[in-house]
């Protein structure tokens, strides 16, 4: 019998490969992906979630989070194409004026 | 209303000459001054007379209020009784005299306005030192004269050196002060009380009973205030100030470091005799402390050139004369030798004055000599001084200073010592005075041309107070003449009886102290007096074959033959070098080594480290934050791993 | 899961006016942006002010006398909701008064560029009064989103493309670990409803999972919030966005979050406060100590404000822990009492920069304000009182609301806290005097680009108004304020935290 | 009348604040002197009249003024005076006016914000004088900090910064956690009595438990040893001498650093007395050493005003033993060295304030403060000499002048409380005579031979107008201290005697503390 555990524990895990993306990629648009896995990992715990708890809350947030996703994913990308249209690049270690 | 008055008009020149008047002449401000004085004598004598006309029993006049806070009260109150009235005589008596003899003594100055106005206050202050009923009041005008005497000795500011020496006057005087307050605040913590009459009245109530506390109490008491008197009267160790209040004019000297402020140890430790009865420790310090002093300050005396230095000395030997004579219980002999001593050593700095004036103030003894012939009536005067303060039988000092010695020998066996060592004293007080008049009056003259023809003879307003002074250092020794000695119409001991209601010994002491003025045979009295005299006789021919003209063979010879002994006795024995190598110069270095290093660098550097470590931590961290979008969220996971940890473990 | 038709009255459409009048604003915007006669910044400014004033009039005159939930709690009016929307609104508007150009210059954006604002504005309304998980998050997303997209596109050069972009990830991420709080809140407690999450919490305290996502609810608070150490983008962004955004930003966000931590905390997980009070703590802690030391060395004034916006989190985060598990309304009320003072002076200050600033130098450095006094001498005594306040010195609104902060605290007995704000605090007074030498007691230096104020009625009456009000917060009215704050949180401390059997997860 | 006496204290605390704004207002800046000096010149008659009228006979509190201000945190507007702040609040107005008149003559365009600033200071001043409730207290007392800072920093010498910023932060350290102490103890109370209040006459009641107590008396005793200051938190105090303006170092020394000490015997020793009585002799050494090392520091000084800075430090430190000499076994204070610690405080104020006066006098005329570029000056300036003598003489204790009246009671107090204490502080009489006679000799004796020293002006009649005030006043309180401890007798004797429990009753009824609902029940969990 599968528990909700097992859920959890991969989507933990989702989630940790997500982080790590964010924290060690240095391809902005794999940044942005990483970010993307996150939020699917958050689905998935809601989905089984509500499965769980036989209530459909869970996969109404879902719904909205997929739709947020993908306006995140709108701005960030134009953010994205902005940047590599002037400097021509995406690495983020381009983004270093900012700092102290 | 009489009695206000004493101290009013004092007050009131000070105040005229020192604000009020600052453009007229000297002689208007002599004028102000002196006739202050004067008016003040006055009404001192007609107050006196009153006294003693009723009775001359003690009164206590109250005045207004002046600190009360908790249970301590100190009001403006005086007391007028045998004691104080005979101070007030003095002060004001020989203050006008001094007062006349200053004008001369100060024509050249441009102004005096100043000068006059210091003395007036001076002559306030010591009246109220004198007066006061509480040790507050009396230390108003002991720290009083204390400032005058610091700013009369820096008179000629322009000179750094006197500015110096009056320095030097009121610290070392603050440094007994600081013993007279623990006085007073003993007196208070263990007596709630500071007022003498009532001080007094409860320690010879014969039911007061003093418990041991009380008993052990004023052993510390007295010798606190002894500190004090130390500090005063110039005693050692704290009588270094003394010579150098020299630098002050010679009125000044006279009045106020010979005749009246550096008397005022002993009239506080006469007024609190009661106390001084009931601690036979602190009387012992005491006693031994004045017969030293006399010793010492007369050795250091035998070798000055300087006239005045030794007149300074040997003011600080006579002072310890005094405080001997209230070691040993003979509170009367020490007033009275107080008294006598005012009269002659005003005197004698007076007549110096005038030599000093004489010799375009020139004060080495060295180039002076022969100057009998110049100034007659100084040399008269002088020499009656001097025979005065030797002891030549039948003048003053004679009487005073033998009584000294006698009750001191009389004071118990464990008072020998002192009284060899103030006979000793005796011997050198006599060389070296006559040294002093030998070197000035006879011989040939020593100075320069140009000051040999200018030498003449002093103005009367000078010579005319000298010779007031000279009558009253011969006459006055009558007053007290032991009574062994009979002579017709006079009463022996006549001052001693006078100032019997003023000498009070406790219950609790005293048949120890009437088993000690049980009679002694006339023979040793005879005896004593006979010793002193002669050594003063011998002591006085040695001083005139030595300095009969100028610094004879003998003297030199003698002088080479104790080369160290007569190094040390010039360099008075190094005990102002010591204070200085011992005691300021460690005390400065400490200072600077607490300012520069303790202030400034630790507990400042401290204070400013603290901003300066954050200021550090802000800087490295800001350079820590490369501003890489990595390290951003680094930081984000380690904050949440941080809190994970705070909640789990 | 029906939506009970009955919330549907005009009731309601009055509760939610302010948010449908925004959105109306908003549209009626971006239509303008297209026209190129209807187009122009008078009267895209007009809509603008116009949906505002409308919204905020909405929000103050009507609210239910009790607090009511419409939608299944997806809308929620009471006082504490509509609380935080008027406090948005009116800072919108002062913003907007106050940064015109900013929003405005641009001819061909302009309608845009207004209409992401409006719904920026519109995201924070819907948050400050949702009750329900979903609600929450959208509003949360839309108001970021927007700022995400301002930030970049309001001056396109490089710092600000960098700012957006930080700002865009480090958000996202953050919005990713709350929603992963969130979810797994859900799974513990079975519902998105912050009451009947409330309801379930109590006999979950010790499920691991129900610590994981309250800790994880809290970091991504706490981002937004720019509690250390989950700060770092505030300083980049503030730099980064022209200063009437970073003044947005810098008020807006913090009253909205803290509305919202106070209905979380206060009210909802009140029973589980053993677990988010630590971590609060710490994170309070941080805060403090780093964002007044990072001031200290900081040139640029944005970034120092930034850094100083910072450690103010940390003090009202000191109240939030005041609340712990008690029902007590103060920590509360003081904590919205600093608010409102805190976004006076924010305002202020950000309000002085840009008067001074133009548009070559829109991040200006100590050096440009050194000898302010001689040339401005009023624009340097208003700084001077904005930097004496937020240093919270009397008689100042700032002293006050550390007043009420400290109080709370120790009422609680949070010693360890209030000595670390204590010492912040001395440390802060440091840079902010530092505002002040450089105005006062320095000679003027060589700058590159001299300031060259614009002279606007309306930006000087803001600020007359905002100086007035600081020290009148300070000295006259502080009880005033306070009632309304304590009758403002009562509601959520009144809320009940009942136990019940919903929600038990099967292993 | 009646009005008059129930808001005299109002008056006469925001006079000042109106006659700012009004300096600001006023056109020219001739006018402005006129209206700062008047203004000055009202509120000391204003207090002139709270003096007048001051019941001598009663501890209690007079004068009384309350309204509410925070009723839901219990947080009023309280006025009052008794003994202990009275004599300070007429310094204060007294020194006031002569300060203006002393920067009379400066003559530029910032003039007229340092008038302004400086009837703000006043106000400040009086206000944390006068208030008895604690926040309302704690308004003023940091509020006063904000004027005299610009005073520092605006006007002050080369270094001014530095001092100033350390002068500020290092005492708002101190209060913010005297704040924080507050708090508790505004707590307890409520604990103890279910009542929310800040006013000062029911926190008199409040009996700590003895551990808290030692916490809290560390707080408010830290704060005021800061502003003191007390030796080791001395050393932002001779930086902001040095760099301060004449004028600010006088307001400093004369009033601010006083409000030290009166915050000690207002809050710290009657509210928290057992805590007291155990840090009495640690808080004495501290006293006592300041005494020593002040003086000897300041002897050390090349710099005239900084010498008179350091004795300052000396000086305090007498006050400081003064105000907590524990007599009877911790019963009780000693009366006799509060009632000095009160009059020193005054007399600390005129004498030293002179001296500031009379460096800034030659600072004015030669630009220079190092006593080695005088000398002699006692010729070209004869009343400047008699003044300088007449102040330092007050400030080395002499008797008649003010100065002995307070130190001599503080050390028969302490000498009653602790002997060995008192007799090292003793020595401070020494080695302040050490070093003002030094200051003296260098400034005033000793040859005449730096050339711009020959040509140097005697005092101007303005420079007379107000120094001539500080001397008179110098010897009068030495010769007539019952004048002033008349007034102050008996609340000194209150809090010496009771200040185990002690109490002060205030004139006008104080209305019972206003409650909120069930919350306020719950916050004092």
């Amino acid at each position: 019998m599968v528990s909700i555990n097992h859920y959890l524990v991969l989507a933990t895990f989702m989630f940790l490969c997500g982080t790590l993306g964010v924290l060690f990629r240095r391809n902005l648009l794999l940044v942005l992906m990483s970010i993307e896995l996150m939020l699917n990992s958050v689905n998935l715990v809601f989905v089984s979630g509500s499965r769980l708890l036989g209530n459909l809350d869970g996969q109404v947030m879902v719904f909205f989070i997929i739709t947020v996703a993908a306006c995140e994913a709108g701005v960030g990308l134009a953010m994205v194409i902005a940047l590599f249209r002037r400097y021509g690049t995406v690495d983020t270690n381009f983004l270093r004026i900012l700092r102290g | 209303m009489l009695f206000w008055l004493i101290l009013f008009f004092p007050l009131l020149g000070a105040f005229l000459n020192g604000l009020v008047l600052r453009k007229v002449s000297p002689t208007v401000s002599h004028i102000l001054g002196t006739s202050a004085l004067i008016a003040a004598f006055v009404c001192a004598l007609l107050t006196y007379l009153q006294f003693l006309a009723g009775g001359g029993q003690a009164q206590v006049i109250t005045g207004m209020e002046w600190i009360e806070a908790g249970t301590f009260k100190a009001p403006f109150n005086f007391i007028l009784d045998r004691l104080s009235g005979l101070m007030l005589l003095i002060i004001t008596g020989i203050g006008s005299l001094i007062h006349i003899y200053a004008g001369g003594y100060m024509h050249e100055e441009k102004a005096t306005y100043r000068f006059f106005s210091y003395l007036n206050l001076f002559v306030f202050m010591m009246l109220l030192l004198v007066l006061g009923d509480n040790l507050l009041v009396m230390f108003i005008g002991w720290e009083g004269v204390g400032l005058c005497s610091y700013l009369l000795i820096g008179y000629w500011y322009e000179d750094d050196k006197n500015a110096a020496a009056g320095m030097k006057a009121f610290l070392v005087n603050r440094i007994g002060d600081i013993g007279f307050l623990l006085g007073i605040f003993l007196t208070f913590k263990y007596f709630h009380t500071v007022s003498f009459s009532e001080l007094k009245q409860m320690i010879l109530s014969a039911g007061a009973q003093l418990n041991g506390e009380q008993i052990e109490a004023i052993g510390w008491i007295t010798l606190a205030l002894f500190v004090g008197a130390c500090g005063k009267s110039a005693q050692m160790p704290l009588y270094v100030w003394l010579p150098d209040a020299m630098a002050g004019p010679t009125p000044v000297s006279a009045l106020i470091h010979a005749a009246t402020m550096v008397t005022a140890g002993i009239y506080m430790m006469t007024r609190l005799n009661f106390l001084f009865y009931l601690a036979p420790t602190t009387q012992m310090i005491v006693a031994s402390v004045g017969a030293v002093t006399a010793l010492f300050a007369a050795t250091i005396a035998l070798v000055q050139y300087d006239i005045k230095k030794v007149l300074a000395y040997s003011t600080v030997s006579q002072l310890g004369y005094m405080v001997l004579g209230c070691g040993v219980g003979a509170y009367s002999a020490g007033v009275f030798h107080l008294f006598t001593h005012a009269c002659f050593k005003a005197l004698l700095f007076l007549g110096a004055g005038s030599v000093i004036v004489a010799m375009h103030h020139k004060q080495d003894m060295r180039e002076m000599g022969g100057l009998r012939k110049y100034m007659p009536v100084t040399h008269l005067v002088m020499l009656i001084g001097v025979l005065a303060i030797i002891g030549f039988p039948g003048l003053s000092g004679f009487f005073s200073k033998d009584e000294i010695l006698w009750r001191a020998w009389t004071g118990g066996d464990q008072y020998h010592i002192q009284w060899g060592l103030g006979a000793l004293a005796a011997v050198c007080t006599s060389f070296y005075m006559v040294r002093l008049l030998m070197l000035t009056f006879y011989g040939k003259n020593r100075s320069d041309h140009h000051t040999q023809e200018h030498l003449h003879e002093t103005s009367v307003v000078m010579w005319g107070p000298l010779v007031v002074l000279a009558i009253l250092s011969a006459a006055v020794g009558y007053l007290n003449v032991p009574h062994i000695i009979h002579i017709p119409g006079l009463t022996n001991l006549l001052f001693e009886h006078y100032l019997d209601p003023v000498i009070s010994i406790p219950p609790q002491v005293a048949e120890h102290w009437h088993h000690l003025h049980a009679e002694y045979p006339q023979s040793l009295e005879w005896a004593i007096m006979a010793v002193s005299v002669a050594g003063m006789a011998i002591s006085s021919l040695l001083a005139i074959s030595m300095y009969s003209n100028g610094f004879g063979r003998i003297a030199n010879s003698l002088g080479s033959a104790f080369k160290g002994a007569h190094r040390v006795l010039t360099n008075k024995y190094y005990v102002d070098e010591f204070y200085d190598s011992y005691i300021v110069t460690p005390l400065r270095d400490m200072s600077q080594f607490l300012w520069k290093v303790v202030d400034v660098l630790i507990i400042d550097g401290i204070v400013n480290g603290v901003g300066q470590a954050f200021m550090l931590i802000g800087g490295l961290s800001s350079f820590r934050m490369s501003g890489s979008l990595h390290r951003h969220g680094m930081v984000m996971v380690v904050g949440i791993i941080c809190m994970l940890t705070v909640l789990f473990f | 899961m029906n939506f009970n038709i009955p919330a549907l009255t005009p009731e309601f459409y009055l509760t939610t006016l302010p948010v449908l009048s925004l959105c109306v604003g908003a549209l009626i915007a971006m239509l303008q942006g297209v026209s190129r006669r209807l187009g122009g910044e008078n009267a895209v400014f007009a809509v603008v002010v116009l949906s505002l004033a409308v919204s905020l009039a909405a929000a103050v005159i009507y609210s239910p006398a009790v607090e009511t939930s419409y939608l299944n709690g997806s809308y929620l009016a009471g006082v504490l909701a509509r609380f935080g929307q008027t406090l948005i609104l009116v800072i919108a508007l002062t913003v907007v008064l106050l940064f015109r150009s900013t929003f405005l210059h641009d001819r061909f954006l302009r309608g845009e560029i207004t209409a992401l604002y409006l719904m920026i504005v519109t995201g924070m309304l819907v948050t400050v009064a949702s009750e329900d998980l979903v609600t929450l998050f959208v509003g949360l997303e839309l108001s970021s989103i927007g700022l995400y997209a301002l930030v970049g596109y309001l001056n396109p050069s490089r710092r600000s493309q960098e700012g957006a972009i930080k700002y865009f990830v480090l958000g996202s991420f953050a919005a990713a670990l709350l929603l992963f709080g969130f979810a797994l809140l859900y799974v513990a407690t079975g519902s998105l409803r912050l009451s009947e999450i409330s309801q379930a919490a109590p006999k979950l305290l010790d499920h691991n999972w129900v610590r994981l996502g309250v800790v994880f609810s809290l970091v991504g608070l706490s981002f937004k919030l720019a509690l250390a150490p989950f700060h770092l983008w505030a300083p980049d962004t503030y730099e980064a966005a022209p200063t009437g955004l970073t003044a947005l930003m810098a008020t807006t966000v913090k009253a909205m979050i803290l509305v919202l931590v106070a209905r979380f905390f206060a009210g909802s997980l009140a029973s589980v406060y053993h677990v988010w009070l630590p971590a609060l703590m710490f994170a309070a802690t941080v805060s403090m100590i780093l964002g007044n030391i990072m001031a200290l060395v900081q040139t640029s004034l944005k970034r120092m404000l930034a850094y100083s916006s910072i450690a103010h989190s940390g003090y009202m985060a000191i109240a939030i822990c005041a609340i712990g598990g008690g029902s007590s309304s103060f920590p509360i009320a003081a904590v919205l009492y600093y608010l409102v003072g805190y976004t006076i002076i924010s305002l202020g200050a950000f309000g002085v920069l840009m008067w001074l600033e133009n548009q070559e130098n829109d991040n200006l450095i100590l050096d440009d304000i050194t000898g302010l006094a001689k040339k401005h001498p009023w624009a340097a005594l208003a700084m001077a009182v904005f930097m004496f306040s937020f240093a919270g010195m009397p008689p100042t609104v700032g002293f006050i609301g550390k007043f009420f902060v400290f109080n709370a605290a120790i009422t609680n007995q949070l010693y360890g806290l209030v000595i670390i704000g204590v010492i912040g605090s001395s440390i802060s007074l440091f840079y902010y005097l530092r505002v002040i030498v450089r105005m006062y007691m320095v000679e003027p230096v060589k700058v590159a680009v001299p300031l060259a104020p614009v002279r606007s009625l309306v930006v000087t009456g803001i600020l007359a108004v905002a100086v007035l009000a600081n020290l009148a917060l300070g000295t006259l009215f502080p009880e005033a304020t306070m009632k309304w704050m304590v009758n403002t949180s009562k509601e959520v401390a009144a809320s009940p935290v009942k136990t019940s059997a919903t929600g038990n997860i099967s292993h | 009348m009646d009005f008059l006496n129930s808001h005299i204290l109002s008056i006469t605390t925001f006079l000042p604040l109106l006659t700012a704004l009004a300096v600001l207002l006023s056109p020219s800046l001739g006018t402005a002197r006129w209206v700062s000096l008047g203004g000055a010149l009202v509120t000391f008659l204003a207090s002139l009249h709270i003096w007048f009228y001051f019941d001598s006979q009663t501890p209690g509190l007079q004068f009384t003024e309350i309204h509410d201000w925070i009723p839901t945190f219990g947080i009023r507007y309280i006025m009052g005076v008794d003994g202990l702040n009275l004599l300070l609040i007429v310094l204060t107005t007294f020194l006031t006016p002569l300060i203006l008149l002393s920067v009379w003559n400066i003559d530029d365009k910032k003039q007229k914000a340092f008038l302004a600033l400086f009837m703000t200071l006043e106000c400040g001043m009086l206000g944390s004088l006068v208030a008895f409730d604690l926040v309302f207290f704690y308004v003023f007392w940091e509020a006063m900090l904000i004027p005299m800072y610009f005073i520092i920093g605006i006007w002050g010498g080369k270094n001014r910064v530095y001092a100033t910023t350390k002068f500020i932060i290092y005492t708002f350290f101190g209060s913010l956690l005297m704040l924080a102490a507050m708090i508790v103890l505004y707590v307890l109370h409520f604990q103890q009595s279910g009542v929310y209040t800040t006013n000062l006459l029911d926190l008199y009641g409040t009996t700590a438990p003895y551990n808290t107590q030692l916490w809290l008396f560390a707080a408010f005793a830290l704060a005021f040893a800061i502003k003191v200051p007390m030796f080791p938190f001395h050393t932002w105090l001779p930086d902001a001498h040095t760099e301060a303006p004449t004028s600010g170092s006088v307001i400093l020394a004369g009033v601010l650093l006083k409000l030290g000490t009166y915050g000690l015997l207002r809050f710290a020793i009657p509210l928290f007395p057992q805590a007291t009585a155990t840090f009495a002799p640690l808080i004495v050494a501290l006293g006592v050493i300041g005494i020593i090392y002040g003086a000897l520091n300041a002897w050390m000084q090349k710099d005239a005003k900084k010498m008179v800075a350091y004795s300052s430090v000396s000086h305090l430190g007498f006050v400081v033993i003064g105000s907590i000499a524990v007599v009877s076994g911790g019963a009780a204070l000693s009366a006799e060295a509060l009632t000095g610690a009160v009059y020193q405080q005054i007399n600390h104020g005129i004498s030293t304030g002179s001296l500031f006066f009379l460096v800034g006098v030659i600072y004015d005329r030669r630009h220079t403060r190092l006593l080695a570029d005088f000398g002699g000056l006692a010729k070209v300036m004869p009343w400047f000499a008699i003044m300088l003598i007449v102040a330092t003489l007050s400030s080395v204790g002499l008797p008649g002048t003010g100065g002995f009246v307070g130190e001599f009671l503080i050390l028969l107090g302490t000498f009653m409380s602790n002997p060995l204490a008192g007799a090292t502080a003793a020595l401070g009489v020494l080695l302040g005579a050490v070093y003002m006679l030094t200051l003296c000799r260098k400034i005033l004796f000793g040859p005449l031979d730096n050339e711009e020293n020959k040509k140097l002006k005697d005092l101007t009649p303005r420079e007379f107008a107000y120094l001539t005030p500080l001397a008179v006043l110098a010897v009068v309180m030495g010769v007539f201290p019952n004048l002033f401890l008349d007034k102050v007798k008996p609340s000194i004797e209150n809090l010496a005697n009771n200040f185990r429990n002690y109490r002060i009753v205030a004139e006008a009824p104080i209305a019972t503390p206003y409650l909120l609902g069930e919350e306020h029940k719950e916050m004092g969990r």
